[in-house]
């Protein structure tokens, strides 16, 4: 097994681990931590795809002859398409994070199923 | 290679295992740790897959901020309890 | 258990497809598309060692603005949302003290964690690293002084100033790019010159942008952390 | 050009500064804001404007000074411009009305909103893929902080299962563009889109897409993963959820636009059915909806639905998908913002609370603009659209799509007409509305501008053969002009019909002209009775234009489009006109449902034959031949909708009996010849078709209408229900004599519809004056009104002597012109149907002068007076009228006989003198010389007056205490009336005739349609899990749909 798949099944696992959390649990905390799942999987496979084995990172030191840069690095992209994920995931749980205590505030519970009262 | 391999192997599976421990301990602290210990190891997959970039968010803001901000959310939920009593 | 069986169907049926991913993906063993670009070109259009740092702050510049405006955004909605009793004596007296050692040690470890957070995103387009993992550091440096003393605030007022303006500084070295270069030209990085490669000034406005960045983000986080530890309305 | 990067620079740089100027004062920041709104709103404007009148190519922007793909680039065209525009303005208008809401919470409000109107510019304008995954981001950060930070319960929870979903899609999002950018290289959105097309099949990018696209399905809020949506339409402040319904779908929408070239056929074609199936559904879910913002979220989401639908079918619209896509969008968009906005002023959480606007007629005007803007009706761009993308529809022969939004069309009208009735209809109640001016501007500016926009985009429909704006136009005055006193307003009108009338007349046909002069005239006689009433009549002027307009369009049309224009004009007035009466509220929307039924049959109907041949003018039905029968079928049922035939019917009783005095014969005289006009320019066209076994069929329909209208008639007890049911009966003669098919048959039609058209508003008019003055409709609660009210007596007498066909009125030359015309045809036993119901008729003619005005009078109708003078002089006009004709038919008959002898030559009328003659093979059949019989009819009846009073004249007076009830009381006085349940023996008889089978079965119908919506939309239980597993289980079954299995 190469180290892409390897990192490939990691993800997905995460993934479905996440989704399952989300699926099965009743705190409203805890989904939220599905979702961090689900994006961490989601980030390693996106990292994964750019990689290639026994290259390094793209940071064109006085390792990396510039001429050649392109058969010795990894894929740049998918690296700055996470990094921006990571900010954007996190910030966006923080957001969920105060709605969460803003509707714990109101009904002191954090089961998901006690906020049923807009329906149909 | 082999020993690479087995590295990555043995980083997801604790990965993997971190993360249904997250999702299935009844403790939220415990939880939202292992999400965090998730997150550290990625940040290292991510170091070990030449993204040092990234591994450094993931550690910085992923593993860290992120964590902390669920600790303050979860102790938020619980002392309001005994505030606005 | 029937509350069980439906997650677990789509759990399961969501693995389908995600092992049909996992089981057509070949590792790469080249560079294609634009990453090839980036790699031949990526140093001397932009003389920026980090060729993440290349992409993020100017070949999709935007996309980054954009980012820091997801985080802007998601701080003043904490902001909002959480928003606070003004009243109310916020003494802290029900927080234990924290104990010397701690004291002592936030005091020295304080500044040496901001120099490095500063380090990190001046020389993002160096080594990796960058404005954002730099505010993370600045950010946690603010986080130390929370738990080092419980009454510390932080000053909302210099802390939005620096927020505003690093983001407008941000908008404006985007459109000096506009006003000096031309209608395709936002973000560009070169209306500063490109200097010499794999120097601190170099890579045209990456090292400024980052830095604003940097100050941005941390203040950022640091007011999130603020927010979310603090008292509600 | 101004670079529309600075919208960015602005909005952005903009958000960064406000808050740290929060020290120079509100004043300051909010100008700020509102400046930077401005200023964006008229960047995108000045690029509208520069393609749209200077013909400005599309440009590519760039950033940081590389092409793509390895930089990100925006896209600025017609379609972004018109987008971003419409995003901006709506922005605008959205922030001057949310002000408060905003100034609520504080400054970072304002930055929140300023960075939303970024996302959404972001959206419409860049290229990139990723760069779509940000902006997306920015915009449903904003959302949800515009919905939770008001800190209700409500919008927090909202927010929260918004939040989720909006995670999960985002997730998916991600995880689809890293698939397909690991096999094209490439983030650039054209580059994708080449790459893809290019690269085979792949796995990975089959699934890669497919995630990608899905997950911008699940952000348009589709159905079923939507349960979250209808929370958050239904949680959030109302300014933020016009928001949402409004500008950030449209941003939506268009991403789907960019980003469905990426999707195989297969995928697009799945998509196709999701919007469908959000369209029909949703508006299924809504008619149970009784809470006003969940409803109008249903309705958005209905909307966005068939917009999706629009989207993904782009490659079979072709050339007009832009048209059909900005006809829906804008309609959708000004029309759901300013539903959402009023609903904000109203206040009212129920739909019922509506009524409390009841008193402020401009609410009403723009509540009622909305909702027709909604449903398509004109002059709204939303109607043109939907026209246009039915014809396409019908041309690709997807014939279910077609019957599917037809459907959900429907559905729609239901709810929405039903809530409109019950604003002007329920109990008024004490509530007021509050009228916050800044809120209402706004709304304002949204309705004038539906009107605008409905002009341009329905003139761009219909370039060259141009509707007539003009009679509109007058309309829309009569609206501004509303507060006048109505002496005024009904000159006018009268007026301004004359003056029509005599621009139109002139050039026309004869069928044409005979039509033209009953809606014509109709107008002028019915709009008589209008003096009489006091005060300001709010709001009766304007529809009753309108559906004179209709009805005046019809004749002027000459394609399809033109003709369904005025038909929804005629349809929309009308249903207005009568929603005025008393107790009209249910009677109203079963109108408005059959009459849209019957519009979108008679739509479908067009749709295929313009299909087939290719042509829209009217005279074209008759080179359809492969769709014929459908097209027939489709066109006869529509117009059969509207005259009432058997089956199709249970709407005219009630809209009829109910409506005002004055309505009553706009209704019944005017309004239902447009059905027969409708039917006959219909036979006229498909008559060489081979469709004669359908005219069999509509023949048996027309007679088995007329023995059952009459016969139900007869057994009425409300005076203006009784004439109602006639009306029925006298439209199934006309459809019968239509269906014949010969030109004796089709006078016999003409004929009828002149003379039903006269006899039917004397009637109408004269029962009505009656009824307005007695305040009842019952006839047990008339009688002996001869002597109180003569006149009207002699109106009622000639009229029930005319309806019934009995020498020497117009009524019997149609009597004689039809059974001629069957006996020829050979048609005997639906003849023998038609001449018992002939019988039947007179039953309840006599029922009705004799219930009225014969017996005891009633003890508090002694000081009766005869009734108002307004209502007698079109009564005595169209007496004299009547006369001229029933003598003189040949100045009519005879050039209608002409005129069809072209298209019509059997069985043709010749005239001598002024008797008509039948020829059958050369011999002569029959006679008919209405002038003599005129007078032999008038002398006898002379002579036998004379004698009768001369006979009579010792007789006692029957007084009201003649009956004595041996002191005991009858305990419902009605049955000691003596018309009270007249015909009970024939009922016993007849009785199986009567039973309400049909009535039943559209009750059936529509239980079925709200038990199943009322069972259904229990899905949406409410639990934000539930909606994730809705949302997973959506995506995961139509991938396996699409994958054909799970492997």
């Amino acid at each position: 097994m190469n180290i892409t798949t390897i990192v490939h099944i990691t993800g997905f696992a995460l993934i479905l681990i996440g989704f399952w959390g989300m699926l099965t649990q009743k705190n409203m905390i805890k989904i939220i931590l599905g979702l961090a799942i689900v994006e961490t999987g989601v980030q390693l496979v996106m990292v994964a795809f750019g990689f290639i084995d026994g290259r390094t990172a793209p940071i064109l030191d006085s390792a990396v002859e510039l001429s050649k840069a392109s058969s010795l690095i990894v894929d740049p992209v998918p690296q700055a398409l996470v990094l921006t994920a990571i900010v954007i995931g996190v910030a966006v749980n923080a957001l969920m994070l105060t709605f969460v205590i803003r509707l714990y505030q109101q009904k002191k519970s954090l089961s998901i199923n006690d906020y049923k009262d807009l329906k149909w | 290679m082999e020993l690479q391999q087995g590295i990555f192997i043995l980083m997801g599976l604790a990965m993997i295992i971190a993360a249904v421990l997250a999702m299935h301990v009844k403790d939220l602290i415990s939880s939202i740790i292992a999400v965090g210990v998730v997150s550290l190891f990625a940040s290292i997959l991510y170091l070990l897959m030449q993204a040092p970039d990234v591994a450094m968010t993931e550690a910085a803001i992923g593993a860290g901020l992120s964590t902390l901000i669920f600790l303050y959310a979860l102790h938020k939920t619980k002392d309001v309890e005994e505030e606005n009593d | 258990m029937i509350k069980r069986l439906i997650p677990l169907l789509l759990v399961i049926s969501l693995f389908f497809i995600l092992l049909k991913v996992a089981t057509n993906v070949a590792p790469n063993y080249d560079l294609t598309g634009v990453a090839k670009t980036y790699a031949e070109q990526g140093a001397s259009d932009l003389g920026a060692m980090n060729l993440v740092t290349a992409i993020v702050v100017t070949y999709r510049g935007l996309d980054t603005l954009g980012e820091v405006t997801v985080l802007f955004m998601a701080g003043t909605g904490i902001a909002l949302l959480l928003r606070r009793k003004k009243k109310k004596n916020d003494s802290g007296i029900k927080n234990r003290a924290a104990s010397e050692i701690l004291k002592t040690g936030s005091k020295l470890l304080v500044p040496i964690i901001t120099m490095f957070g500063a380090y990190i995103f001046i020389n993002g387009h160096l080594s990796p690293g960058g404005g954002f993992q730099g505010g993370a550091a600045i950010a946690s440096a603010v986080m130390l002084m929370f738990l080092a003393d419980s009454s510390f605030k932080i000053n909302h007022k210099v802390f939005v100033l620096i927020e505003s303006f690093s983001g407008i500084f941000y908008v404006l070295i985007g459109v000096l790019g506009l006003v000096i270069l031309g209608a395709d030209n936002f973000l560009d990085n070169r209306i500063l010159p490109l200097g010499t490669f794999g120097t601190i000034l170099s890579a045209g406005t990456i090292p400024l942008i980052y830095t604003l960045v940097g100050l941005k983000v941390g203040t950022e986080l640091a007011s999130i952390l603020d927010n979310m530890k603090g008292e509600l309305e | 050009m101004v670079n529309p990067i600075y919208i960015i620079a602005i909005l952005l740089g903009l958000g960064f500064l406000l808050p740290s100027i929060n020290k120079a004062g509100i004043k300051v920041t909010v100008t700020i804001f509102f400046l930077g709104i401005i200023a964006v709103t008229a960047i995108s404007y000045q690029w509208l404007s520069a393609f749209l009148i200077d013909g400005q190519q599309a440009v590519q922007i760039f950033t940081a000074g590389f092409k793509p793909p390895m930089s990100i680039n925006l896209q600025m065209g017609l379609n972004e411009a018109v987008l971003i525009t419409l995003i901006n303005f709506g922005a605008l208008l959205g922030a001057i009305y949310s002000f408060k809401y905003f100034a609520e919470n504080g400054i970072q409000a304002l930055v929140v909103f300023l960075l939303f109107i970024l996302g959404m510019n972001g959206l419409v304008l860049t290229r990139d893929i990723f760069n779509i995954f940000v902006f997306l981001e920015i915009t449903s950060i904003a959302t949800y902080i515009l919905i939770g930070m008001d800190l209700r319960l409500k919008s927090l929870s909202a927010g929260f299962k918004y939040m989720i979903a909006g995670g999960i899609a985002s997730v998916f999002l991600l995880l689809g563009i890293i698939l397909i950018y690991s096999k094209t290289g490439t983030l650039n959105l054209d580059g994708m889109i080449a790459a893809v097309s290019a690269a085979g099949s792949s796995q990975i990018l089959f699934v890669g897409v497919f995630i990608l696209i899905f997950s911008v399905v699940i952000e348009l809020k589709v159905f079923p993963a939507n349960g979250w949506a209808l929370d958050v339409y239904e949680g959030s402040d109302t300014g933020i959820s016009a928001m949402i319904s409004a500008t950030s779908a449209t941003a939506l929408l268009f991403v789907l636009y960019k980003v469905l070239p990426l999707a195989s056929i297969d995928l697009t074609k799945m998509i196709v059915i999701i919007g469908v199936l959000t369209f029909v559904v949703s508006n299924l879910f809504a008619i149970m909806q009784k809470s006003t913002n969940r409803l109008l979220g249903y309705s958005s989401i209905g909307q966005i639905g068939l917009l999706v639908f629009v989207i993904a079918s782009k490659d079979i619209l072709g050339d007009n998908f832009e048209k059909i896509f900005f006809g829906l969008l804008i309609s959708h968009f000004l029309a759901k913002a300013g539903l959402f906005w009023l609903s904000g002023i109203v206040k009212a959480e129920k739909i019922q609370d509506w009524v409390k606007i009841k008193k402020h007629p401009i609410l009403i005007f723009m509540f009622g603009t909305f909702i027709l803007a909604l449903m398509g009706f004109p002059p709204f761009p939303s109607l043109a659209a939907k026209w246009s993308l039915v014809m396409i529809l019908a041309e690709n022969g997807s014939f279910l799509w077609i019957s599917l939004v037809i459907l959900a069309s429907i559905l729609e009208v239901l709810y929405l007409f039903r809530w409109f009735g019950y604003i002007l209809k329920l109990e008024d109640s004490e509530e007021k509305v509050e009228k916050p001016q800044h809120q209402l501007h706004p709304v304002y500016i949204v309705t004038l501008l539906l009107y605008v926009a409905g002009f341009y985009i329905t003139r761009s429909f219909d370039a060259g053969l141009s509707i007539n704006f003009i009679p509109l136009a007058f309309v829309g005055i009569l609206f501004l002009i509303d507060f006048l006193p109505v002496y005024i307003k009904n000159t006018l009108v009268m007026i301004a019909v004359s003056y029509y009338g005599y621009i139109l007349v002139p050039g026309l046909d004869t069928l044409k002209l005979i039509f033209a002069l009953i809606f014509l005239v109709g107008g002028i006689l019915t709009f008589i009775p209008g003096y009489s009433v006091k005060g300001k009549r709010i709001g009766f002027y304007p529809v009753a234009a309108m559906m004179y307009v209709g009805l005046i369009g019809l004749i002027e049309a000459e394609t399809f489009f033109q003709f369904f224009f005025a038909w929804e004009i005629m349809t929309a007035g009308s249903y207005f006109l009568i929603l005025r009466g008393k107790r009209s509220m249910s009677h109203a929307l079963s109108y408005i449902l059959f009459s849209a039924g019957g519009a979108y049959l008679i739509l479908f109907g067009f749709a295929l034959s313009g299909a087939e041949t290719g042509s829209i003018l009217l005279t074209s039905l008759s080179e359809v031949h492969i769709y014929a029968t459908m097209v027939f079928i489709l066109l006869a049922l529509g117009f059969m909708t509207k005259t009432a035939s058997i089956g199709l019917h249970i709407w005219l009783p009630g809209a009829h009996a109910e409506a005002e005095s004055d309505v009553s014969p706009m209704v019944s005289a005017v309004l239902l010849k447009a059905g027969v006009f409708g039917l006959i320019i219909l036979f006229i066209a498909m008559r060489n078709n081979d469709v004669s076994n359908l005219f069999y069929i509509l023949g048996w329909v027309g007679a088995i209408t007329a023995l059952l209208g009459n016969l139900i008639a007869s057994f009425q007890e409300d005076a203006k229900k009784l004439l109602a049911y006639s009306s029925i009966a006298q439209l199934g003669y006309i459809l019968f004599a239509l269906a014949i098919m010969t030109n004796v048959g089709w006078l016999a039609a003409i004929w009828y519809s002149i003379t039903h058209f006269l006899y039917k508003a004397l009637l109408f008019l004269a029962v009505g004056a009656i009824v307005l003055k007695l305040k009842t409709h019952k006839m047990y609660e008339m009688g002996g009104l001869i002597k109180k009210m003569p006149m009207s007596f002699i109106s009622v007498l000639i009229g029930i002597i005319a309806l019934s066909g009995v020498p020497p009125l117009a009524g019997f030359g149609g009597k004689w012109l039809l059974y001629n015309a069957f006996i020829l045809k050979g048609w005997y036993f639906q003849g023998a149907i038609i001449a018992f119901s002939g019988v039947v008729a007179f039953l309840y003619l006599f029922k009705l002068i004799y219930s009225i005005f014969l017996g005891p009078i009633k003890d508090k109708h002694r000081k009766m007076t005869e009734v108002s003078v307004w209502y007698l002089i079109p009564q005595y006009l169209i007496i004299a009228t009547l006369m001229v004709l029933s003598s003189k038919p040949r100045m009519i008959l005879e050039k209608v006989g002409l005129y069809f002898k072209e298209i019509l030559p059997e069985n043709t009328v010749v005239w001598n003198g002024d008797a008509a003659s039948t020829f059958v093979n050369g011999k002569l059949f029959g006679v008919w010389d209405p002038f003599y019989i005129m007078i032999i009819v008038c002398v006898m009846f002379a002579v036998l007056l004379g004698f009768l009073l001369f006979a009579s004249r010792k007789a006692t007076k029957v007084e009201m205490f003649n009956i004595v009830y041996s002191a005991e009381r009858p305990e419902s006085p009605q049955t000691a009336h003596f018309s009270y349940n007249m015909f009970s023996h024939y009922r016993k008889a007849l009785g199986f005739l009567v039973l309400p089978l049909v009535t039943n079965f559209w009750n059936f119908i529509t239980d079925l349609f709200h038990s199943s919506s009322d069972f259904f939309r229990k899905f949406y239980n409410g639990n934000a899990q539930v909606y994730i597993m809705h949302i997973i289980g959506f995506v995961v079954f139509f991938y396996f749909i699409l994958n054909g299995g799970i492997f």
